[in-house]
């Protein structure tokens, strides 16, 4: 197990001094089990960057993701891909054996479930665009809210007059709602479609969303869902 | 959108007024006119795409009516929406003055129904989002994380959140500081008496009052202006007990004080 | 390799009532999963009792569990017995990647996050400029702190009188905290906007002067701290 030709990712060189070997990287049955072991061994989800970092040089952690991946189908638990970010989690349809484990979900306001919402599907969307899309200003607190609860963060800034900060989604947000990025958001193909997710202005005047804010013209749709 | 709907004059049905009616009781429960423009277009039961947006402008008149009847209170954005149905409803229903400017009747009728379907659709996005299987609740992370104890290095962290309000913190401290802590910009009239009763004895002519302002005073404005309240009101005192008399020559001249010392 | 038991959990009684059916134990597959779920996302060891309770009526967890311990051999992770409860671990020959898991978290304090959000957003800063922000001296600890954290390093010199350090932030710092740039940071408007201030300073939120101030040369440079 332990040979490296075995698993055919040592390539070539047939002839190999020992140092050389020394520093090779571990077979890809061993570096499955080491990313199984960091993968168990963590609450949160663990950045491939992470694992590069914490496996000996060399070592292809997404390589060997993908293989424990797949060696978890229909078990038990699951390899999860969050954005960047690789966690396992139990499979959804054994939740009923957990009820020990179920932590109280904040409840959260309608206001904030939509906003969250308008974040996941617009963004980068700025408060402006928010208001504008709810017609009503979001209320001190909501966004707050959501930023401590670490489901959305600051984006880049619009580049537009005044520059607005913009709100994305995290990668705390895809591990609860079991997303492993934000395109994988259901519906977002028909609303796309649909043309739903679009920022019209609107035809002269601005009849809704109070404020009027200069940033209602911010209409860079190129960079909705760039990341 | 569809034009004969649109363009149709059909009352209002009793049921649909009935609903309107009910929610009036419940104005408080809507999240703005849009809000309220949503509830209302179920009535239409039809796709959103197929709304009519004149009869829905005619509903939410309609409330806004009621409501006044009622004498219920609408908030100001309620009124303003309600004079913007009102103007778009005039232009949905005259033909078209070609010497208008600005958006048609049309466009804005789109707009708007655009924003509705906007809405409804957010709606249903984070009602889908909210139904699905979740962290702690469907699924489950690793319950019992592993440490070796053994090697033990301590990280400072920190959220972006506990950053930049520690930053509005700094910056706002100014704001809410109270008073007294302030003493670093402060120079109070217990401080300025002392100093003016030291001087006082070796000015025996009218002097600036300004001139008794501290070293260090002077150029920064937040100091010089308690450095110049305390002086005055110190001066205010050293008059009231006899020993000194201030004078100014017209309003926001200079102001002089001399002492009153017998010696002088 | 469990099929005798999966697809044969019908076993025996060829005739059988409805209600039995019912409430026939899963497939051993199927328990072994639910076995798995349970270990991993436990807080504790559990005992085959605790297995016993949570599992469909006719559940054999016992059997289960020595299928999901056979499972594991050899992987990253191996089930383990302690005393008369189960858990998942971590296979001991990988304990050297668990270095990561066992670092401590800690609040950054008061002094060292109000210094590092002033090097944010002001940078580059020098520490005379920091401690006039501030209101109090800032302690060589603070800086040596941020600076071993590697969120902030030394910028260009300053090119005023007696040419002060000054500091900057570091692409860890903007990692860390999921910015593009320093710029992205909200200011104190957008803070106000959206709810971030406190309303009044969190009592003993006013800092005493630690020891001599040094802000006579910092007051020159209070032109620089305009946005």
């Amino acid at each position: 197990m332990e040979d490296q030709i075995m698993d055919g990712h040592g390539q070539g060189a047939p002839v190999r001094e020992d140092n050389d070997t020394l520093f090779d990287a571990p077979p890809m049955a061993e570096q499955e089990r080491m990313v199984e072991a960091v993968l168990f061994a963590s609450a949160e989800p663990v950045t491939l960057r992470d694992l590069e970092g914490r496996m000996p040089h060399g070592c292809n952690p997404r390589e060997a993701l993908e293989h424990l991946r797949k060696r978890y189908e229909g078990r038990g638990v699951r390899v999860v891909r969050l954005g960047d970010a690789w966690a396992i989690r139990t499979a959804p349809d054994l939740g009923f054996l957990m009820q020990k484990e179920t932590t109280e979900l904040r409840k959260l306001s309608r206001a904030a479930i939509e906003t969250l919402a308008i974040v996941a599907y617009h963004q980068p969307v700025t408060r402006a665009e928010i208001e504008e899309i709810r017609g009503v200003s979001v209320s001190r607190g909501t966004i707050d809210q959501l930023m401590e609860m670490d489901w959305i963060r600051l984006g880049r800034r619009r580049m537009t007059p005044g520059r607005p900060v913009t709100f994305v989604v995290t990668p705390d947000f895809l591990d609860h709602f079991g997303l492993e990025s934000a395109r994988d958001l259901p519906g977002l193909k028909e609303l796309r479609a649909a043309g739903l997710l679009e920022n019209r202005p609107p035809p002269g005047s601005l009849p809704l969303g109070q404020g009027g804010d200069e940033d209602d013209e911010a209409e860079e749709q190129a960079e909705l869902f760039e990341e | 959108m569809a034009e004969q709907t649109l363009f149709s004059d059909q009352d209002t049905s009793v049921e649909e007024r009935l609903a309107a009616e009910a929610l009036i009781v419940d104005v408080d429960g809507f999240e703005g006119p849009l809000d309220l423009l949503l509830t209302l277009s179920r009535t239409q039961k039809v796709d959103l795409r197929r709304i009519s947006v004149l009869e829905l402008a005619k509903q939410y008149l309609a409330f806004v009516e009621k409501a006044k009847e009622l004498r219920i209170e609408l908030a100001a954005d309620y009124l303003v929406m309600a004079a913007w149905l009102a103007f778009l409803k005039s232009r949905l229903l005259l033909p078209p003055d070609p010497e208008e400017e600005g958006p048609s009747g049309e466009e804005l009728a789109a707009h708007l129904a655009f924003q509705l379907e906007r809405l409804q659709a957010m709606r249903d996005a984070a009602a889908r989002l909210m139904g699905r299987d979740r962290l702690g609740r469907d699924f489950f992370a690793r319950g019992e994380e592993e440490s070796v104890a053994r090697i033990k290095t301590v990280t400072y962290t920190a959220n972006l959140l506990d950053l930049m309000q520690a930053y509005a913190r700094i910056r706002t401290k100014e704001d809410f500081r109270p008073f007294v802590m302030d003493r670093d910009s402060v120079f109070t009239m217990e401080e300025a008496l002392d100093r003016m009763r030291h001087l006082l004895g070796f000015t025996g002519d009218w002097t600036d009052l300004i001139s008794y302002l501290p070293d260090g005073w002077h150029s920064d404005p937040v100091k010089r202006r308690s450095a110049t309240a305390a002086t005055f009101a110190a001066s205010l005192q050293l008059v009231k007990e006899g020993k000194a008399e201030l004078r100014q020559s017209e309003t926001f001249a200079p102001i002089q004080l001399r002492s009153l010392n017998e010696d002088s």
